[in-house]
């Protein structure tokens, strides 16, 4: 079972909240200017590492908020929790 | 018919047992109040506007015959007695004019239970994974969590073993039906 | 096996208190602390069960969670209980079981006779024949054949309860290292420690063992434990599984002891453990020896044999003799012998033991037989004999036959496993000790430590010499896995044909696959395989052990979430209302809302009928409630929402209201509703119903994390506001005679217009805006007035001829109208386009959520399914929501009905649909197919009740 | 190859069963081969299987990290059914399902597949809608599927919970009764057998740890038992196909995560069917051997931890024992998982790529085991004539630049 330090209301069982996946994914400026391809990738593009993933979730069950976690997609471990304002922690960095 | 009766979700109804009893709190009155909290100082400017500092992630603070619960960056449950909504939505009106806040009332959008009973910790920790031991969730804690499936904030206000938990009124029902069977070895 | 008339002194039961219990039809006699295998024992009882494959005749082999053979029914009715390990089952007052997996019973099983043809059902066979004509021809047979115990048919009466804990640390298993484990790290009074333990008392190994020394210090430990109030002690508990950041999951069996006494009372306590470190004192299982006929009843585990006497009080047999291959059986049945067992020899297959322990053997009158082997048992249905031979040398071929020797129990052991199985489970790392040749935790991956024997400290060295099967002689009848019945000449054939794997292997022959998931067989059949590869035990590996540790009921993972509460049911303000107008109500997104109102024998379409006329030819109410009813605040308003929705925001005036639809980013439609501009930076979004709480946190999601730096509040008022529909011709004259301060005549307010005020006394919003083509009023008022709301209207109504209304019925009417409804009108690819706002998108000068997919080339795809109306051609023909429409040529599909119903105002099937290409073939004529019957119809245009629109404003 | 008969079985039963010759050889690995597949599961032996039957192409060698049939293979509920709602969906498993209904035949090993029928329950009055609309969608496509009463379904599954106060009610549903379970582990081993006895090599215990890529076209592979030469690399690697891929530079729309499997004790024939429903989420079913084997959804985060995770286990037993009261006191015995890789329509991906010579069979979600047969041959084809089968067409990798998803969920919510 994954245990999230939500940064507000501190560790919670994955229960509780909803994974919306990668993180840091950049909307196109201007769509429309872009090709076909790369908006396919932007919709549907993902990294999916086996090892740490940079995704976001939210505390669906507690105060709705979005955050970024670095999560090791092998053994569940947490390896950092920011919010979504954050810059992405260097891989091995510490929790935020 | 002059006037609309007031009914809430349980109509006063409740359960009781040796060690555990579930009652509603019809005297509450709830305003909710949210500060866009990604401005920087947002919050700041606030407390300076309402000369307290309001609880931060997980607490509830009590001033004067106002409760608040901390329920999200930025946003807080203010408990008052009922019927007092709007006059202390216009003084917090009043006070915060100018700033970029907004006030609602949500006494009717919610259903407050009042839980009480030895059993009180053992069967919450029936319905959450929060850790409930009074060493992590003591008088003046407040959270918010999935209890039984749906979201609910819990707080322990201090008033020996009571706890108080608001959810969304359309759930009432089923979260008494819940606690009927959850407490049933109670 | 031996009747037991008088129990030893020492033992841990109460012969005073004698238990009545039926085992296959016949009577028996147990006693207070007993366990069903115990009272079997001590009735005599040699044969207990069945094996899996070939029905041998099986007896007690084991004492706990290692019983392969001793699996019964447990009870019947809705208290049956099939695979109970009679080793786990305390004995209570009349108790009922059977024998599994035999007919008539297991004594005599005409099954039995199956043992004769084991030479053509080695491992697999069934992979090589049964493939003509095909297997279903022979399966029937197989399968009746195969299984165990019998699933219950009626209804469990007993409840289950989840129970969640947090502990900085957990102990598992209350033997002696289990409880100096735990009362080392509750010395610090803030460290909460929760001690586990899986027997009916605690004490682990310790409640087998006569020595006063260990009963004095069980005591004294437990007075210690009981004493400090941070330490939890949990009996009766197993914990199951080990999963990630330390969390844990434990059975609490609270009743079984009572058996159907305990009538409906909960049975199960199913633990979610939050462990800050956990301390594994899980102990260790001994293995059997692999040698011909071993499956015999009266062929035991020595540990099985030392704990039913000194724990039990049973003496098992008349001459007990010991098989091991290491000191620890010599202990054992010198403690025996102190006990006044009958013990008459011990074979060692070592040439050379430890000159203490064979003198104390001698002194005790024990014959010993070093260096040899037991190469076949005899005996009926219970053990009479032992064929022996000497060894040569350490796993080598037999030398001399050493005769044979009678005894009626044979205890055997072939060292020891360490129960590492939740370590693990946890991630922990194995390795394999050879000196003991057993597998030890190596490398934790959690906090997580293991101590005692489950670490594989033993008190005393084995001085172990493993023998993974008899030499000499012909592997097909050494068993290793007794339940299923593998042997190790089946372990021998996968090796032979390749299966080289030790995953291969135990899938091509099942070992360790069966109910005891190869608790004694797992190693065994790793040395055996280790020997048919010539490689050494480490480089074979050991499969992975996976929870749940032990067999667990599937009520207990259900808990109280059944029936009513398997998930959560969201109420209406008005619910009290509409059950007493006899609502029949449905599920809608977790709402309990009215589908229709039936009076009593009225069929569902025929009330469906009436409350529709009636709103066309009066008035109706239908509790709106869940209408989404979001406001969004803030000085970016307005530009957040024109970039959320497809409609222009910017130009929307203050107290306008404007229908809009959202899209998500693949320009699929995801929401429609009436927006409404409250201020200049105040909206009101009224999303589908049921919608709220998702559109909600679409927004949210935009606003968190992708436009961080627009000023925007969103909040979700939908549940603080009743909200009733008043619709109908008379909906207008209902409404006026409530007292309020809103001017509802047609003049003041028109369709698509929002007022605020208030009515009977209370703050009220009204939004004129129409799914059904009426009249209508959305009126909210705060939710703890909505059934005095719903009561006035129905009472003011009442001279007008009002009917409530439910959502079934709406959905006719606006059928009838030809309004989509999202969500069943579209589907997942419905875009923009299909339902007629390409224009609005082109018209728009701004970006939006969804804009740029439109534009791909699926976009513009001949053949796209857009909303139409659909015209039946014969008069009085039928259609239903899934019927299909059929391209030209009637060979597949060109689109779909996805609303249909009987108009009773026009007499006539009402239908929309999503088809192809169908905004461009409006007028044509298409095939409806569904169940097989083909029908004629025309796609028109949406609506065909009031095309004009009059009612709207009527 | 010796055959495989009652007959022979007779006849090493004389001999004790100690003549019976290996089912596959454990071959080295050859410097250079005409195709190299990569993962040696249903799906990859299946792909060299049929390129040494049908393609002619016996120089492969199938490239297996751990042990055949050891990922996904091995750790599914083994169902097979072709009632798919998209034509493009139903023309391929269909195929698929044909391809079941004979394998044990066709390769002279009992792979038990057993037509016990697959049954789809809906739970409410819109589910039932988007049922007769799947329904009949299998219809038109001329592939069996029988709509079912709520009576009709009673009959069908005695231990059903038709209670009229259930939380969900049964609304109706629909049977495919030619669909069915087989056993998983037979089906690698038996397309393992036929593939060697052709020639091919399959070598297990051999890790792929990078691929030789020049000017666009595949050169060779670099493994764990050194460089092997090639022109053609297909690839079949579920729970891997990002790293796989990557390693020619390719980048996937695939999202790997958890699906969990679990079986109960084995108990006497009980239930007759597979019965599943997207509502009540779980499908259950009954093996020869008397177990129940539950499935249920997939965790909802990318995961590549090959463990059953405690949350889903405990929502797919909840539905089960919501469904089967009776269930309550059967006890689950053994629960796993395993890594599936899902595309953002939830539709396979079959496929050339970018990079000349290498071929990618990836997306099959938690659909994989029903499409071993149809997924090997269709990528055989690929490989062997370097242009897709057109079975497989509407699966490939472009679809999603053009917005052209297959999205049986978006059409029907219909879980695959």
């Amino acid at each position: 079972m994954i245990r999230i330090e939500c940064p507000w209301c501190g560790p919670r069982s994955e229960a509780e909240f909803t994974c919306g996946g990668q993180s840091h994914i950049v909307r196109p400026a201007d769509p429309a200017a872009v090709s076909d391809r790369e908006w396919a990738q932007y919709l549907y593009q993902r990294d999916n590492p086996k090892g740490l993933h940079y995704e976001r979730w939210r505390h669906t069950f507690g105060c709705r908020q979005w955050f970024n976690v670095a999560r090791d997609t092998v053994t569940h471990e947490i390896r950092a929790v920011y919010r979504m304002t954050d810059l992405k922690p260097a891989p091995g960095g510490e929790g935020v | 018919m002059a006037k609309l009766d007031r009914a809430t979700p349980l109509a006063g109804t409740g359960l009781e047992r040796a060690g555990l009893c579930v009652a509603e709190n019809t005297g509450l009155g709830l305003i909710r109040l949210q500060a866009f909290h990604r401005r920087p100082g947002a919050v700041e400017e606030l407390t300076a506007r309402l000369g307290i500092e309001p609880p931060g992630p997980g607490s509830l603070r009590s001033e004067r015959d106002r409760q608040w619960f901390w329920s999200a960056p930025g946003e807080w449950l203010i408990a008052i007695p009922a019927g007092t909504e709007d006059a202390v939505l216009g003084a917090l009106r009043a006070q915060l004019d100018g700033l970029f806040v907004v006030l609602s009332a949500i006494t009717d959008s919610q259903v407050a239970l009042d839980i009480t009973g030895e059993a009180v910790r053992e069967v919450l920790a029936r319905g959450s994974t929060v850790d409930f031991h009074p060493a992590s969730f003591g008088a003046g804690n407040c959270v918010l969590t999935r209890f039984a499936g749906v979201p609910v904030m819990l707080a322990s206000p201090g008033r020996g073993e009571q706890i108080l938990l608001f959810a969304d009124r359309s759930l009432a029902r089923y979260l008494l039906d819940w606690f009927e069977a959850a407490s049933i070895d109670c | 096996m031996k009747r037991t008339a008088q129990r030893l002194p020492h033992a841990r039961v109460d012969p005073g208190k004698t238990l009545r219990f039926r085992f296959d039809g016949r009577t028996y006699e147990g006693v207070a602390g007993d366990s069903l295998a115990s009272a079997l024992l001590a009735n005599g009882v040699g044969v207990v069960g069945r094996s899996f494959k070939l029905h041998r005749p099986r007896g007690v082999f084991g004492c706990g969670k290692e019983e392969a053979n001793a699996l019964v029914q447990l009870e019947s009715g809705g208290y049956s209980e099939p695979n109970a390990r009679a080793t786990l089952v305390p004995l209570y007052e009349g108790l009922e079981a059977r024998g599994q997996n035999a007919w008539p019973n297991v004594r005599s099983d005409v099954f039995g006779a199956l043992g004769v043809f084991k030479r053509l059902l080695p491992a697999s066979f069934y992979y090589k024949t049964f493939m003509w004509p095909n297997w279903q021809r022979w399966e029937g047979l197989v399968r009746r054949l195969a299984g165990l115990g019998i699933a219950p048919t009626s209804a469990d009466p007993q409840k289950y309860l989840k129970q969640n804990v947090h502990a900085d640390v957990v102990v598992v298993g209350a033997g002696r290292s289990g409880l100096e484990a735990a009362l080392a790290t509750s010395r610090d009074p803030a460290c909460r420690v929760l001690l586990i333990d899986e027997q009916e008392e605690p004490g682990g190994g310790l409640l087998a063992s006569p020595a006063a020394a260990d009963r004095s210090w069980l005591e004294e430990a437990l007075r210690e434990v009981a004493a400090r109030d941070n330490i939890t002690l949990l009996c009766r508990t197993t914990v199951n599984g080990y999963y990630d950041n330390n969390v844990l999951a434990a059975l609490e069996r609270l009743s079984n002891h009572h058996g159907p006494a305990a009538g409906g009372a909960v049975r199960e306590r199913f633990w979610r453990i939050f462990a800050g470190r956990v301390v594994l004192a899980t102990g260790a299982i001994e293995r059997p020896l692999v040698f011909p006929n071993n499956d015999r009843p009266g062929i035991m585990l020595a540990s099985a044999v030392r704990e039913y006497c000194h724990r039990y009080g049973l003496t098992l047999g008349e001459r007990i003799v010991f098989y091991t291959n290491n000191d620890s059986a010599w202990r054992t049945a010198l403690e025996l012998v102190d006990a006044g067992v009958p013990v008459v020899a011990i074979i060692d297959l070592r040439p050379a033991v430890e000159s203490e322990l064979r003198q104390r053997a001698r002194e005790a009158g024990i014959a010993l037989h070093l260096g040899t082997v037991v190469t076949d048992t005899r005996g009926r249905s219970g053990l009479r004999r032992l064929v022996l031979h000497r060894l040569a040398g350490p796993g080598d071929a037999l030398e001399a036959p050493a005769g044979t020797l009678d005894c009626d129990v044979l205890a055997m052991s072939g060292g020891w496993t360490p129960t590492v199985h939740l370590y693990s489970q946890s991630g922990g790392l194995l390795a394999y000790r050879d000196s003991d040749a057993c597998f030890v935790p190596e490398r934790a991956h959690q906090a997580v430590t293991a101590v005692g024997r489950a670490n594989g400290e033993f008190a005393a060295p084995l001085n172990l010499q493993p023998q993974w099967l008899t030499p000499g002689v012909s592997a097909e009848h050494q068993w290793v896995d007794f339940q299923y019945d593998v042997t190790a000449s089946d372990i021998q054939l996968a090796a032979r044909e390749n299966f080289v794997s030790v995953e291969h292997v135990k899938r091509y022959t099942t070992n360790g696959m069966s109910v005891d998931q190869g608790k004694t067989s797992n190693v065994n059949g790793l040395g055996i395989l280790a020997l048919a590869t010539g490689r050494p035990i480490p480089e074979v590996g050991t499969t992975r052990f996976r929870p749940p540790y032990h067999p667990t009921s599937l009520g207990a993972y259900a808990g109280i979430e059944l029936g009513a509460l398997y998930t959560p049911f969201q109420q209406l303000p008005a619910h009290a209302a509409h059950v007493a107008a006899g609502a029949l109500f449905e599920d809608y997104g977790a709402w309990q809302r009215p589908a229709c109102y039936p009076r009593p024998g009225e069929e569902e379409e025929a009330a469906m009928a009436r409350e529709a006329r009636a709103v066309r030819s009066a008035v109706g109410l239908l509790d709106y409630s869940p209408l989404g009813k979001l406001e969004v605040r803030g000085p970016d308003a307005r530009e957040f929402l024109n970039r959320m929705y497809l409609n222009n925001i910017r130009t929307l005036e203050v107290g306008a209201a404007r229908y809009g639809l959202m899209l998500n980013e693949a320009g699929i439609v995801i929401d429609d509703g009436v927006v409404v501009c409250l201020a200049r930076d105040h909206f009101l979004l009224h999303t589908t119903s049921g919608g709220a709480t998702t559109i909600h946190q679409h927004l949210e999601e935009w606003l968190q994390c992708e436009w961080t730096d627009l000023e925007v509040i969103v909040g979700n008022a939908t549940t603080q506001w009743a909200t009733l529909m008043l619709s109908g011709p008379k909906a207008r004259a209902v409404l006026a005679q409530l007292d309020g301060d809103i001017d509802v005549s047609r003049e003041a307010f028109g369709h698509m217009q929002y007022r605020e005020g208030r009515l009977l006394g209370q703050p009220c919003r009204i939004l004129r805006a129409s799914f059904t083509g009426e009249v209508s009023f959305e009126i909210s008022v705060p939710a703890n007035c909505g059934l005095s709301l719903w009561e006035a209207l129905m009472q003011a109504g009442e001279p007008h001829g009002i009917v409530p209304f439910g959502i079934e019925t709406l959905m006719l009417l606006r059928t009838e109208k030809g309004y989509p409804h999202v969500g069943a009108d579209t589907d997942g690819n419905t875009m923009p386009q299909d339902l007629g706002w390409g224009g609005a998108v082109a018209n728009k000068p701004d970006d939006f959520v969804g804009r740029r997919s439109l534009s791909q080339p699926v976009g513009s795809d001949p053949g796209r399914f857009q909303f139409t109306g659909l015209e039946l051609l014969e008069a009085d023909a039928r259609t239903v929501s899934g019927a299909h429409i059929l391209t030209a040529d009637g060979e597949s599909t060109a689109g779909y009905v996805t609303s249909a119903f009987h108009s009773p105002n026009l007499n006539r099937t009402v239908a929309l649909g999503i088809v192809a290409d169908a905004r461009d073939r409006q007028g044509e004529e298409v095939t409806v197919f569904y169940a097989g019957q083909r029908q004629r119809a025309r796609l028109i245009k949406p609506g065909v009740y009031d095309p004009a629109g009059e009612a709207l404003n009527g | 190859m010796e055959k495989y008969s009652g007959f022979n079985l007779l006849k090493h039963a004389l001999t004790g069963h100690r003549r019976w010759p290996r089912s596959w050889r454990s071959p080295e690995p050859k410097p250079r081969y005409d195709v190299v597949i990569i993962g040696g599961g249903g799906h990859g032996l299946a792909t060299a299987y049929y390129l040494a039957k049908e393609q002619g192409i016996t120089n492969v060698a199938v490239l297996e990290k751990g042990w055949l049939g050891g990922g996904n293979t091995g750790r599914n509920t083994a169902v097979s059914r072709s009632n798919y709602f998209y034509p493009e969906s139903t023309r391929f498993f269909e195929h698929s399902l044909k391809r079941f209904e004979t394998m044990g035949r066709d390769l002279n090993y009992n792979i038990m597949f057993s037509q016990v029928g697959l049954l789809n329950l809906a739970f409410s009055r819109h589910e039932l809608e988007i049922f007769r609309r799947w329904a009949t969608a299998i219809q038109v496509q001329g592939v069996d599927c029988q709509v079912m009463s709520r009576d009709e379904i009673a009959a069908a599954v005695p231990l059903l919970n038709m209670s009229p106060h259930a939380r969900y009610r049964v609304y109706g549903g629909f049977m495919q009764r030619r669909g069915g379970i087989s056993r998983h582990d037979a089906v690698a081993w038996a397309y393992a057998r036929a593939a060697d006895n052709l020639g091919v090599d399959i070598i297990q215990n051999c890790e792929v740890t990078g691929l030789e890529v020049g000017d666009g076209r595949i050169r060779g592979v670099k493994t764990s038992r050194g460089a092997i030469r090639t022109d053609k690399v297909g690839m079949a690697v579920a729970g891997h196909s990002t790293a796989v891929a990557a390693m020619a530079g390719i980048k996937l729309p695939i999202v790997s995560q958890c699906l969990q499997a679990m079986v109960s004790e084995p108990v006497k024939p009980c239930f007759d069917h597979v019965v599943m429903s997207p509502m009540v989420h779980c499908y259950v079913s009954q093996s020869d051997r008397g177990e129940l084997v539950i499935g249920g959804g997939a965790d909802t985060h990318p995961s590549y931890g090959q463990r059953g995770n405690l949350p889903t286990t405990e929502a797919v037993l909840n539905a089960v024992v919501e469904m089967y009261p009776t269930f309550s006191r059967l006890k689950l015995m053994r629960q796993w998982g395993g890594i599936v890789d899902i595309a953002p329509d939830s539709s396979p991906i079959v496929s050339k790529t970018p990079v000349t010579g290498f071929y990618i069979s990836t997306g099959w979600g938690t659909g994989g085991y029903k499409a071993i047969p149809a997924g090997g041959e269709t990528l055989a084809h690929t490989i062997a004539h370097d242009r897709p089968h057109p079975l497989v067409e509407p699966f490939s990798l472009d679809r999603f630049a053009q917005g052209r998803l297959v999205d049986e969920g978006a059409a029907a919510g219909v879980a695959h």
